[in-house]
């Protein structure tokens, strides 16, 4: 099973990067871009058959280490492999 | 000789770069911004250290996208002497001059320290001026430093005689410990590690004096 | 927008007291509005007003011959000779550090540079002191981690090098890590800004970053009736910008470089309503500003948001009339937001006008002088015991070794190697640091671009000794970063100073806080070395477990002339050992005390710290310095924590060479090798020098003695140990690494 | 309009960041993960009307700056706005 995880930062907390991007998007004459936010996607693999117990266990992960849930918000996504 | 140093948007070596320049060849370098299209007549051109635009998106990537880049691109192409140091690598890289990408160390930390190099090939208007084989000091500062190339590539600049430098103890993981390549010509030079931070015995040493002075060298 | 109504609960939550609300109510005639009611709130909040602090703090020694500005201005300013003039502050960041370790901390870096470079300066060097829990905590590592990322990752891309710092690691900030940042800036004598608006008219401008709801705290209730969505917006923590920082400092320096300023002050803590308030009160005007001007970065923002956001990265300014066109000019060029956002006044009131309608009118004079100045009740310091060579501890009766105890404290996590920490800041940027925290030295050594003269920097501070005498142990500080300075050969000059503290409401902690500031400034009279700057932190407390007293000093110090410095690095084979100063094998509150004895268990008893003799210091201290500018020695450490054990330790590794050492018939061996007396220092001299060196000593009153020499690859201490050099300094180097690695 | 970009390393490219977060999971004792990699997004509001030409321009934004072709691969989702 995989679990692919989103991590963005909250809305209302700065995004440099993504306001960096913009500008330059701009400036590379991409005028129709109004805004752009910078995010991460964590892959993972994992050895379980049970999507409940596999969502329950990447939750985990996210509290305890992948996401800062002061600044950021995360969303969980569970692919059953093919 | 005249030289040009550019400015981008948070570069933070221009200066130290003008430092070196004006130390070894006794004249000031032109300062060059980013959003200029045209060079001014130089000899040299050195894309200096730092972290031009926070190196947001990917380390010199937006800065290779820039006007002054562009012109560079063109007339590194007609044989213009261009280095690019830690950042300038980056940038020289992301515009496609050298070879290669520069990913994140291998270690995931920032590392600064001085650093014992290998100057590998001799006979390039870079490095002209040190022996070979010669083991220097030269400080490192970065996070991004990791060399990358595919293997054809990593094959064909062993085979040309492209790579510059390496690493003595490889501090962040590049392949072959590579730690400055230059161009097919000859003529652009990439490196990590910063030789303008090593022109002084009271701070970093003078393990970069050589590099300076066989382009001076080169150029007259 | 709703209208907030004002009852006990809002004014509650805004942590003002019923009698200070009163006070406003009386000087408005009238009941504040929502907005006003929250700028008196930060103002008055122990963060912008030091209501526990400020009559302690106005005892302390300010003026010096070489002071330009003291205390009351974003940072101190010393002159250091021929028109060059050096700016510094110490700043704490400590709960948004604990919070979100990465953004607390770089933000952190990110305040102080803008303190610095809001008078003029241009920073050229920054340092951190660090205070982490126990290495066995399990949020330790990953604080460490993310503090020591964010300063890098701060000071690394705006382009000044971290040089220097401390870090050190107990239980006692398990749950209140502190994050105190310095920084160092250089401007010339005439070049120098202040925040005073002085003048009728003039135009102020808003410059750097947009405004968002950034840090906005308390006052939650009060604020959610604004937009019922406004809670989920509100990060309490900012994201810091390095890059627009960056960019700031260079559109300021590039407007500085004309005559367009008159005032200028950066946004710290309370944002707008700080800044505006201040500038408007040191210049004795008034001020109006349009709030609908202020650059935002998210929609629907309320006066109340933008008045006390902390957003970071932004400046206010007034400038000379007929000098807009240049101000936006130079901020456009760097890609930054400007406005004019108002004017000053000759009203003496702050009126604030959004969306047509006037939001806030309030008089500033009494945001200033009717500024709560509390007189807190503190407690009486305890009597403590001297501990020195008392049978008991000899190591040997019991039952240990030598061997072993150097590795305990070799492996101690505050005295073992921070490689780890320091590798990750870069050090060389700016082409003139001359000495920094890879040469293990006492102080950072930086030089003044394009001159053969440098300024030396130290943070220090053993809260050790401040937890078991806060008098002492406040001295102490002092002492230390003077001691640091005077061995690399420089002059001290002046200090900075971060004070960090539990719970002020409680008396022993007051105590605590107001015995450190007295014992600072006593140091800082007897060594005629003013407090120049500032900064205070109290509520470092969870579940009313208070972290250690921690008040930490920065210490600057000149050298003159480059060709002459000195660092724990230089010993040569053959060098004769030197040990300067008076040992009597103080073990009170040592770390051989606390990691051998066990004294640092919560039931143990106390006793004193090592006493500072500040005359003696004095007199020390000037004489190393002589001694370094005539050349007359190869390497100079001072001793500190773990004694002369560990100096002589730290300048064998620095210099890659070992030592064999012996004590005198006096003193136990214990107490000489791992005795913390203060004032002493150890010197590498070369075999001619010995002599002249302690025959001078001798006619200045300094007790000075050979106790060895330098050479061959073994660590001797005679009737003690005799260890490796390479595998005591792998043990040292490895403890960090091996900590942090999984 | 919406374009959202993944931008992940190409398999054969080192990627010490998911080893060290598989690692670092492993660690806390989530002992399902047989492996991560990490990624990144880029989300673009777009001011434009019409899908394909919004396809058409963010894929050259990819080629010109997003990633770098070198060591990345991309993928472009576009949402159409609710
Ligand atoms: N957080 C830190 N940042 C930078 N350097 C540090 C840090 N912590 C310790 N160091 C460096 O490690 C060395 C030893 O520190 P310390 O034992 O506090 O020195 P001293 O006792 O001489 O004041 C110094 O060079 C210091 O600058
Ligand atoms: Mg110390």
């Amino acid at each position: 099973m995989k679990a692919i995880i989103h991590i963005g930062l909250k809305s209302g907390v700065l995004d440099p990067q993504g306001r960096t991007i913009a500008r330059s998007l701009a400036h590379l004459g991409f005028d129709s871009v109004t805004k752009a936010r910078q995010g991460k996607t964590i892959e993972l693999d994992l050895d379980t058959e049970d999507v409940d117990i596999a969502k329950l266990d990447v939750e985990k992960m996210c509290k305890q280490l992948l996401a800062n849930t002061v600044i950021e918000d995360y969303q969980i996504e569970i692919v059953e492999q093919d | 000789m005249q030289s040009a140093v550019i400015v981008f948007p948070a570069s933070n070596c221009d200066r130290d770069a003008a430092t070196a320049l004006e130390k070894i060849t006794g004249h000031k370098p032109l300062m060059v911004w980013h959003e200029e299209t045209t060079l001014p007549k130089v000899d040299f051109v050195i894309i200096p250290g730092g972290f031009s635009y926070g190196d947001y998106l990917r380390s010199g990537a937006i800065a290779a996208r820039s006007p002054i880049v562009q012109d560079i691109i063109k007339k590194a192409g007609t044989g213009l002497p261009v280095a690019g140091f830690c950042n300038g690598f980056q940038i020289l890289t992301e515009a496609g001059l050298l070879p290669g990408a520069l990913m994140r160390n291998k270690g995931l930390r920032f590392v600064c320290r001085p650093q014992k190099l290998q100057v590998v090939n001799t006979q390039t208007m870079f490095t002209s001026g040190y022996n070979n084989e010669e083991e220097i000091t030269v400080p490192i500062a970065h996070f991004d430093g990791n060399y990358y190339a595919d293997d054809d590539t990593l094959k064909k600049l062993k085979r040309t005689g492209r790579i510059l430098f390496k690493y003595v103890d490889n501090p962040n993981g590049s392949q072959n410990d590579i730690a400055g390549i230059s161009n097919q010509a000859g003529n652009v030079l990439g490196m990590m590690p910063h030789p303008e931070r090593a022109i002084d015995p009271l701070h970093g040493g003078t393990g970069g004096i050589a590099l300076f002075k066989s382009i001076v060298e080169a150029v007259q | 927008m709703k209208k907030v109504v004002i009852t006990p609960e809002v004014v509650a939550e805004h942590g003002l007291s019923e009698s200070e609300y009163e006070l406003i109510c009386d000087r408005l005639g009238r009941t504040p509005n929502i907005n006003e009611l929250g700028i008196f709130s930060v103002m008055w909040s122990e963060h912008c007003s030091y209501k526990s602090s400020r009559r302690h703090l106005k005892k302390m020694l300010t003026k010096g011959e070489r002071v330009i500005q003291g205390p009351g201005e974003n940072a101190g300013v010393i002159d250091i000779d021929d028109g060059d003039a050096i700016i510094f502050k110490m700043e704490s960041h400590n709960h948004p550090s604990y919070i979100e370790p990465y953004q607390g901390a770089a933000t952190g870096v990110g305040g102080i540079m803008r303190d610095v470079f809001t008078m003029g300066a241009r920073p050229i060097a920054n340092l951190n002191a660090l205070r982490f829990g126990d290495p066995s905590h399990p949020k330790t590592r990953s604080l460490v981690a993310g503090v020591v990322h964010g300063i890098g990752g701060y000071g690394n891309c705006v382009g000044v090098p971290t040089v220097g710092g401390e870090t050190n690691f107990h239980r006692g900030y398990n749950d209140n890590i502190l994050v105190n940042a310095m920084c160092v800036g250089h401007a010339k004598k005439d070049k120098v800004f202040y925040s005073a608006a002085k003048g009728v008219g003039n135009p102020i401008f808003y410059v750097g970053s947009k405004t968002g709801r950034d840090g906005i705290h308390g006052a939650t209730m009060a604020s959610a009736e604004f937009d019922d969505d406004s809670e989920e917006k509100r990060p309490t923590v900012q994201v810091g910008d390095p890059f627009t920082e960056k960019l700031l400092i260079e559109a300021c320096m590039e407007l500085m470089s004309t005559d367009a300023i008159i005032a200028i002050q950066d946004m710290g803590a309370a944002g707008l309503t700080s800044s505006a308030i201040e500038m408007a009160d040191k210049g004795g005007v008034g001020v109006k500003m349009n709030l609908d001007k202020v650059p935002q970065r998210e929609s629907k923002m309320t006066p109340y948001e933008m008045m006390l956001s902390e957003s970071q990265e932004r400046m206010l300014m007034v400038l000379k009339p007929g000098k807009e066109n240049l101000a936006v000019e130079i901020f456009n060029k760097w890609d930054l937001d400007v406005a004019e956002v108002g004017i000053t006044t000759d009203t003496g009131h702050l009126i604030l006008t959004h969306k047509g309608k006037t939001v806030c009118d309030i008089p500033i004079a009494p945001l200033g002088d009717d500024a709560p100045n509390l007189k807190r009740p503190y407690a009486k310091p305890q009597e403590l015991e001297t501990l020195k060579n008392d049978p008991v501890i000899d190591p040997i009766e019991r039952g240990t070794n030598y061997k072993d105890i150097i590795s305990i404290l070799i492996t101690s996590p505050d005295i073992a190697s921070k490689r780890w920490i320091w590798e990750q800041y870069d050090r060389s940027v700016m082409g003139d640091t001359v000495q920094s925290s890879n040469s293990g030295g006492d102080a950072a050594i930086v030089r003044i671009h394009g001159t053969n003269k440098a300024v030396a920097i130290t943070t220090d501070c053993t809260p050790r000794y401040v937890t078991a005498d806060a008098f002492e142990g406040g001295k102490q500080a002092v002492a230390e970063t003077y001691r640091n300075l005077c061995s690399v050969g420089a002059e001290p000059i002046a200090i900075t100073d971060c004070l960090n503290f539990g719970n002020p409401e409680r008396k022993e902690v007051m105590g605590q806080f107001v015995r450190s500031i007295e014992g600072i400034d006593a140091a800082c009279r007897a060594l005629d070395y003013p407090v120049v700057s500032g900064n205070v932190s109290l509520y470092n407390e969870t579940n009313g477990q208070a972290i250690p007293p921690t008040p930490c000093i920065g210490g600057v110090g000149l050298i003159k002339n480059l060709d002459r410095y000195a660092s724990l690095s230089g010993a040569k084979n053959g060098d004769h050992l030197v040990l300067l100063g008076n040992t009597t094998g103080w073990l009170g509150a040592s770390l051989y005390a606390h990691l051998i004895l066990g004294h640092d268990k919560a039931d143990s008893p106390i006793y004193a710290p090592p006493p500072v003799d500040l005359m003696a210091e004095k007199n020390n201290g000037t004489y190393i310095q002589r001694l370094i500018r005539n050349r007359r020695v190869n390497a100079v450490h001072d001793l500190s924590d773990g004694g002369l054990a560990l100096a002589a330790i730290e300048m064998a590794f620095a210099s890659k060479l070992g030592f064999e050492i012996k004590g005198s018939a006096d003193i136990p061996v214990y107490a000489w090798l791992f005795g913390e007396d203060q004032g002493r220092y150890l010197i590498a001299v070369e075999g001619n020098s010995l002599n002249p060196i302690l025959s001078t000593a001798q006619g200045l009153n300094i007790p000075a003695k050979k106790i060895g020499v330098i050479g061959g690859d073994r660590l001797i201490a005679s009737g003690a140990f005799d260890l490796s050099l390479h595998d005591t300094h792998m043990e040292y180097e490895n403890w960090m690494p091996d900590y942090m690695a999984d």
